[in-house]
């Protein structure tokens, strides 16, 4: 029998390791796994590479990763927010390094993890400093920069709607990198606001098949980023 | 003694609105944060515009009320958006695929310098304690068929931004094909910048002494 | 205003020119957009190249395109099929020319010409004739062979549902080539089953966002090519 | 004079039903057309397997009754079937990438030759007037983690299929795990192929005999 469902967001990241690579869905707060983010905090694994459009916000979540010394590295598009100076003084202080990635080279980089193609080319940042150091080449008289895939050991993703094969569905626009983060990842742990029955989720209208999510634990009533922001809540 | 107010060049709000005339009909269009939101609410009516946000939705509406407001549904910028009837929700990869495969008509972006041949710095002054953040600026002015530019036409000290050279790290090569400064249109051509378009009570001249390269003058008799 | 619709077939493919490359959705019949093929046929653009899965059954639709001597050239993954002469014979016969491609390899080219991915590498063929000539590469001890993107005048495909935008969604196992077609192409020329007002489809569910697609033409009771073959049905 | 019945190696029907023993609970499955279709008939009770079919649908259910044939729900061979409970459809894009990027676990295929380091032939005989189709096979073998292959141990005129190399263009290099003839299971490993499994009143000696290569005897007693 197929069942994904574990009972806790402790028993989903529970074998995550030191230096594991971990993809974190979320484009700002909508979408963002925050109670599998705060589990991985209490886990305490270490030296992290994360890969996430942002580097949080206040001191939760994914900033509260970052400030707790988890993670070696962020690869990211956009690590400025206005409220949230984690990130900027460990990165002046040295204490964490920094791949910067267009965001749309960031998504197909990814998406390129999970499809099995190690490399391809893009017309994005030709002539700026984020190609320095990397191949280029002419097709019909265009220059490309060529990029790698980038896979992941664990994503970590938030869904409106799953089912005990894992199929997924999402809400507006905090579907943002979880499709594509679920296939790059060997080991996807989600969590669903709502756990449902087989069949319930129309086959056109999945999002994301089973066969990308490993498991799952429904989270009823995420704890909402921006309002603990605004609290000035810190985790843990 | 009267004194008599003279509008010199176009307002934040102007600047948007100039740009809005140039948003045909049928468009999908892209704009970035800052002075480019405000095109959306000059677009002429009668046309139908539809806008993409990057974090992964087409048919983005106008800000929500208190009880529309989700915070799942949110712009490039993270603030609150609406979805109209019509609108698609897609992921990361497909959205990007949709800017990098020249399917959006129209991307509105500010800039910090532009050069003659259309090139863009907008994302980093390159200070060396600055933390890098590019979004997806270099994803949009690699992909989208037009790039317009909202800018001053200087900075706050009063330096040009339309330069021979950025000398900022640049966010895109060639790409800028029309800026809408506070003081002018100007197209980039092959032939160099064309000024199209004054400002109200704005000269040529003045245009030009601003300006760090040679304007060609669009609007001069011959 | 935005609207797509159109009134006919004829309509809808009068703009594809000699020489055109046109891609063509389904996989077998599941998928074909029968009636644009049909119109096609009509309108009697030559030269074409034709990309499509296979080569098409009996003597309508896709074998009736090729066997009215419109192709000059097909890109497809599997141009046999149990029933049907056409393509065998012009192939012998030296009349069109063939480009065979892996089938995943042929999703991947297409999406990544909708995708404005110019190349990209992946394992499929290495080793085997179909990666002769190719550039191979090695990215972390693993061969792969350099593939490039395909991209097309026309798309015609065939969807469910569709609104005046654009949006599409479609039946089952025939949504397919569809998606990726209609990002590849220039012009995309979709016959639906059926028109439905803007907002009836959940953005949520939408398959292709109307961005992809330029003309729509309702066609409520298709062709079933399985029946037209079986009932030895010569088209036009 | 008495006649007896001795079944001398294994029926089409029992390969696909020794194969299906292998399928272990949870598995995300790829059948070939022909007998490894039929494998899904004889997976053991009680164990839950995912079929994926490359045409776009994960949760491939069983042959469609006269009511429920819908000509737009086809697998990879074109035949109707059905979806389950708990499937998704997905675009050939999509679908690849999930055969690609090495998410299905088992994918059993037919074989015109297999070589000792696993390579296999299966889509072409390389004659010259033949019309080469490929479909997704070579997709398959270089992107699902498990290849078995199903296959009569030799040809129709009693030619080995099981090579030192093969004759026939390749479908791929190096990418079976393991084989279910009509006369033994063999497992392609680093030390050459492994002979696991003798299919009934079928001796080592025989098979050797039918093999083109020198396999090892796992079921020998030290």
């Amino acid at each position: 029998m197929i069942d994904k469902r574990v009972t806790s967001c402790a028993a989903a990241v529970a074998k995550i390791k030191d230096g594991d690579t971990v993809m974190i869905g979320g484009f700002g707060e909508a979408g963002s796994p925050i109670e599998l983010i705060h589990a991985l905090i209490d886990h305490g694994a270490k030296n992290l590479t994360v890969v996430n459009n942002n580097t949080g916000s206040g001191r939760v979540g994914l900033a509260a990763l970052i400030e707790n010394g988890q993670v070696a590295k962020m690869i990211c598009s956009y690590p400025r927010t206005a409220n949230s100076t984690v990130f900027p003084e460990l990165y002046h202080a040295g204490k964490i390094e920094l791949e910067l990635v267009p965001q749309g080279t960031l998504a197909e980089r990814i998406r390129a993890g999970g499809a099995g193609v190690p490399a391809f080319y893009t017309p994005t940042s030709v002539g700026t400093p984020l190609a320095a150091g990397k191949e280029s080449r002419t097709f019909e008289e265009q220059e490309y920069v060529m990029e790698r895939a980038i896979k992941a050991d664990f994503a970590l993703i938030q869904a409106k709607q799953a089912d005990r094969y894992g199929n997924l569905t999402f809400n507006k626009t905090a579907r943002n990198f979880a499709p594509i983060m679920a296939m790059a990842a060997t080991h996807t742990l989600v969590q669903t606001n709502e756990m449902v029955e087989l069949g319930e989720i129309d086959p056109e209208n999945v999002i994301t098949p089973g066969i990308f999510v490993n498991q799952i634990v429904e989270v009823s009533n995420p704890l909402q980023e921006s309002t603990l922001v605004k609290e000035g809540v810190v985790y843990p | 003694m009267s004194q008599q107010t003279v509008q010199l060049g176009w307002s934040r709000e102007q600047m948007a609105q100039r740009c809005a005339q140039d948003i045909k009909d049928g468009s999908y269009v892209n704009l970035g944060i800052g002075i480019p939101e405000k095109v959306a609410q000059y677009v002429p009516a009668g046309r139908e515009v539809i806008y993409h946000t990057e974090n992964g939705l087409l048919g983005m509406g106008t800000e929500p009320s208190a009880e529309e407001l989700d915070p799942d549904l949110i712009n490039a910028g993270k603030k609150p958006v609406t979805a109209i009837d019509g609108a698609a929700y897609f992921h990361h990869g497909d959205s990007f695929a949709m800017i990098r495969g020249k399917h959006i008509d129209i991307c509105v972006l500010g800039a910090m310098q532009v050069s003659e041949q259309g090139d863009l710095a907008n994302w980093s002054t390159g200070a060396p304690d600055a933390i890098p953040a590019v979004g997806g600026a270099m994803d949009l002015v690699a992909g989208v068929k037009t790039i317009y530019i909202i800018t001053q036409h200087t900075t706050k000290t009063g330096a040009a931004k339309i330069l021979p050279e950025c000398t900022f790290p640049l966010t895109g090569q060639g790409v800028v094909n029309r800026i809408y400064s506070d003081l002018a249109v100007i197209d980039v051509t092959e032939k160099g910048l064309v000024l199209i378009e004054l400002a109200p009570n704005i000269s040529f001249d003045y245009v030009q002494q601003k300006t760090g390269v040679s304007l060609i003058n669009a609007l001069k008799q011959e």
